[in-house]
């Protein structure tokens, strides 16, 4: 049992935003899979299709693009789904949220306040989501205004979902700290492209996308320790983790909890996976709980 | 994977509006009942299922279906695949029923000549809209006995795939798979439900899909979770025992739309 | 035969900073492994040891992750190095330079000119030297200043190579276009840090470094995309290209040339290997030449 | 590969300034002359020769050798390998000279018994600068004849392995190894060439390692820039023919040091 940000879970690994997170029976089913906590896909104001297809493509050695564009069914349309969860297990669930203003940032958080989030995750880091996301993302400024208004309004904890794609990701987690983040995540996918030989297309239906799985493993893990380094606020741990040691790996660099996406891809069960193995970790190497590790590489010199 | 280039090498005018494009690739491996994702450069990405190892069988229906309609001998597409799991394999000596519904022919054609080459007996309900309209009859005839309905009546039996179905005596085949529009399906599922047969029943389930890899959740169906890219298309009648099928599915936004 | 900036080279081929580039005779062997061109390690003022080992790993799955710290002989100890692979070849030699203000960048430049290098390439971009490389590479300002500096110096191309751990690497392409550059370079590494988890040590004696190799090529040819969109001036591509379909897929996207260097920890002749590879491509899809395949990603919509 | 963990079982004093560290690892499928990097966190990544599958042999001569020396049982170290080519395989019945000086004896005693198990002969040219600096002597002695020298006549001949090697009839080994000081290694590459061995002869190089793996080029060496990390750490005599070996070498900058 831990505790991130005063919300209770039972393990350190967190369903990733957008994975497996769009209906409320198939987040049942990782909070199944051992789950400690679930974050739904990134909801917004109205209905939203996302990019055309091809929305993601593995790339081969444990990679992604996607390029998915933000498609939900509205915050209205999800309350169901969150509701579906609280119905069949325990396990906490955070939202999501995405939007272009601060205001409209505000709406989606008070319009899912009914399901009764855990937690609110910010998303100001899509790659590839025009006018939202990064755009945002990549502003202290504008990550302290939507921030603010959505800590001045909402009575849950709240936590602001960090790119990678800017010149110094602690600027802006300072920002959301400053703000009244009670958490950030890092991180989400790195700006990328494949392109087809065969034709010459863009393979994505957006043409670029972000990159996600083992590849940005170090990305993330130099982000992390950057950003505990620097913050008072926990930093929740997210990009290429798919086993126990990349875990810990990231927990050493400075994450309270890791959160797990693409990983899905080769087993579902991951999460049961993970957790035993950074339990079993823990134990064989004499550490007293899981805090031991959260940050222990700043101490090694 | 990223999409492998294939080359249309054939077309073949199947009914007024599906036609099979056979490719210069072919997928040794795949198992009837996988599918591939046909990426039209430019337009979009679709899931279509293997109707033979180097082909697929389209009906026209929307923007991306007749962009493939308008492709001709020469030109390309891209293809990821094969995805999903397939249907299972008959056994030697099985006795297995087909039933198959309009476009839904695509994935059972393959699948009952696989049958018949391990040593399985075939029978086939095959039903269309309308005579024309009937995909892979000679196909499905070649490898046992077939019944063929059609909505209107012009060829065959006037009536449903079901009407045949409830008259057989479905106890006496080891493997009843069928793939179809979901209001049929839904039919073979209550009518299997009450013969007790939905042990041995599988059916090959459509969503919208958008990774087809397992990873996004946009196929994911009602209760269970089940991700239709990756844990189906194909799912055995236990499986969708209390789900959404014949119910409701999700549109592309992930909103619940009323069958 | 091309021409990139004015340079003839037999393929589009080339060593990238830093890989085995420190003495004449191993770029004398690459050239010979079939190198169009080769760029030597990153020279400076004084000499320099670069950080304390470990200096680089292999991740697996084809990353890698180093923080060599720029170790070089100084430009005074260098000359002999140039010299040799003129002697032996007839292969370009680009030099790539580094320092921490524009003055000791002309020094540098001016102090190697005695050995004919065919262009110059402005480091600006190593993640992981304290005071040069990216601190100056994310400032367009500085860029500029460092650009226009070498620019007003040297009679030879000077070609400036970009960070891809910046917001929006386009204005830094920009800032070094309109400063006189010759051509961009785009990537260096990637920022990014593995942690041993069997001590807590971060593995790198640098703690942190750049990710290069396989994982890096989608966010290459993104930014490959995006500069080609902006700038007049080529660009050349580089970050994970490890075969002649990668080498195709970044030119689609807009390089005009290609560098090569983790590759070469598969196999040194990988130079011969992928020039060979896009003339056969070329040729099998009935293109008139390389020419045809620069950019044309971005006519395909 | 990343660094994986290599505890300390054992310690073993060999000479006043050389001592062997057993590990908990061991590697088995390395050959001998191969080498790992040593990581001793915090500190510093040298490379080593591998003495036996699971265990090094140091000398202590500045900062990380002398960190190698506070470590105890039970301490770790992080351990990358095994990396380089290795010496060639002696076959049955070849006649084999080893010429070890200093702790160059360290990748050559696991060549002696590795020789003999493949039923080779094994001659021993041992040198070190006093008597008490000689390595792994019992080693060598179980595996064949062996030859010692002392700089200082300390023990056996004064003088160096190659007075030894003069007198001996070179003709009649198959392969001839050797690692040592380069000075040495050097004067024996000239006798070699001399006497026309040098197609028989391999020699195992010390350049400044920062990758391990080939890719930085730090430890190239003139004139063919080989990488002694990677193409080496072992050399035939053909290839190094013309080569910087015993001229000169680089510093960690990329320096030449004049030897
Ligand atoms: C596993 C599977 C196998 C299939 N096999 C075949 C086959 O062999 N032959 C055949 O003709 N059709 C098959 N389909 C259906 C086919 O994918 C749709 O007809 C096609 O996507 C329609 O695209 P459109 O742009 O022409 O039509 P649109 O006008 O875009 O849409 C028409 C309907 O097609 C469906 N559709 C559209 N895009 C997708 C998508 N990305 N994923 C799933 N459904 C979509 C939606 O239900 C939509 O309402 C299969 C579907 C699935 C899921
Ligand atoms: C392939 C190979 C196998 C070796 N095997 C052994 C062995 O079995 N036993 C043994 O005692 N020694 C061995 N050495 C030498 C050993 O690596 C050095 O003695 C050690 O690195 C010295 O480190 P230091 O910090 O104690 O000394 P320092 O004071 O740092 O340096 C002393 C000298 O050691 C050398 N050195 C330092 N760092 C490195 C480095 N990263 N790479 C290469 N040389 C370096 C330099 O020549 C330097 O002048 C081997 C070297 C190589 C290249
Ligand atoms: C298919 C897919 C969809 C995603 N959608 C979202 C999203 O809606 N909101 C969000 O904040 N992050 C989204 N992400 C980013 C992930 O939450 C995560 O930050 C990123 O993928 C890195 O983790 P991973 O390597 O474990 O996948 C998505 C990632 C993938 C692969
Ligand atoms: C060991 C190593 C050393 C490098 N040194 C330099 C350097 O001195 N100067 C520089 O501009 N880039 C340097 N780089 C970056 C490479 O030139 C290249 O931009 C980067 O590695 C991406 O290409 P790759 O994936 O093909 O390796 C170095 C890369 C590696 C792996
Ligand atoms: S389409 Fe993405 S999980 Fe099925
Ligand atoms: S040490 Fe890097 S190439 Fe040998």
């Amino acid at each position: 049992m831990i505790t991130i940000t005063g919300i209770k879970m039972d393990n350190p690994t967190i369903l990733a935003a957008g994975v497996m997170g769009t209906t409320g029976s198939s987040m049942v089913r990782i909070a199944e899979n051992g789950a400690g906590a679930v974050v739904t896909k990134s909801i917004g104001i109205y209905p939203k299709e996302g990019h055309p297809n091809p929305t993601m493509i593995e790339l081969g050695s444990g990679g992604f693009l996607n390029a998915m564009g933000l498609p939900n069914p509205s915050y209205k349309n999800f309350i169901s789904e969150i509701d579906k969860v609280h119905n069949k297990t325990e396990t906490p669930v955070i939202a999501s949220i995405f939007a272009g203003t601060p205001e409209d940032f505000v709406d989606v958080a008070m319009g899912l306040e009914p399901a009764r989030p855990s937690a609110f995750e910010l998303n100001v880091s899509c790659p590839h989501a025009e006018g939202y996301g990064s755009l945002i993302g990549c502003d202290p400024l504008a990550v302290e205004k939507v921030t603010e208004a959505v800590c001045d309004t909402v009575n849950v904890p709240v936590w602001v979902k960090l790119t990678p794609n800017v010149t110094d990701i602690v600027s802006i987690g300072k920002a959301a700290e400053n703000a009244g983040a009670d958490a950030v995540v890092a991180i989400n996918t790195v700006k990328g492209m494949a392109i087809d030989i065969n034709s010459g297309y863009p393979i994505l239906g957006n043409r670029f996308g972000g990159l996600s799985g083992q590849p940005i493993k170090p990305i993330a893990v130099k982000c992390v320790y950057d950003l505990y380094s620097s913050l008072e606020i926990p930093v929740i741990g997210a990009g290429g983790i798919s086993c126990w040691q990349d875990a810990v790996e990231i927990m050493m660099a400075g994450a309270s909890g890791v959160q797990i996406g693409s990983a899905v891809f080769e087993r579902i069960d991951v999460f049961n996976s993970i957790a035993s193995g950074i339990d079993q970790f823990i134990e064989e190497n004499s550490y007293s709980g899981i805090e031991d590790i959260i940050g222990i590489a700043h101490e090694m010199k | 994977m990223q999409p492998i280039n294939a080359r249309i090498i054939d077309i073949k005018d199947e009914t007024p509006s599906i036609r099979t494009l056979f490719f210069d690739v072919t997928l040794e491996n795949a198992l009837p009942g996988q599918f591939v994702m046909v990426w039209i450069r430019g337009v979009d990405e679709i899931p279509m299922a293997l109707s033979y190892t180097n082909a697929i069988t389209v009906q026209k229906v929307g923007d991306a279906t007749s962009q493939l309609f308008e492709l001709e001998i020469g030109d390309s597409v891209g293809i990821r695949g094969p995805f999903g799991n397939g249907f299972s394999i008959p056994k030697k000596r099985d006795g297995i029923l087909i039933i198959a519904g309009g476009v839904g022919a695509a994935p059972l054609a393959p699948l009952a000549e696989f049958a018949v080459k391990k040593g399985a007996e075939v029978t086939t309900i095959l039903g269309a809209r309308t005579c024309s309209e009937l995909l892979f009859k000679k196909r499905f005839s070649a490898e046992g006995d077939i019944h063929i309905t059609t909505d209107d009546g012009s060829a065959h039996r006037c009536g449903f795939v079901t009407d045949v179905l409830e008259e057989l005596n479905t106890g006496c085949f080891d493997m009843i798979y069928t793939c179809g529009p979901e209001i049929m399906m839904s039919c073979i599922f209550d009518l299997l439900e009450s013969k007790g047969c939905l042990e041995n029943a599988e059916f090959s389930m459509h969503r919208y899909f958008k990774c087809a890899i397992g990873v996004c959740g946009a196929c994911c169906m009602d209760d269970q979770g089940w991700r239709v890219c990756r844990d189906g298309p194909v799912f055995g009648g236990m499986q969708l025992t209390g789900s959404e099928l014949g119910k409701y599915k999700r549109d592309s936004c992930g909103r619940i739309v009323k069958l």
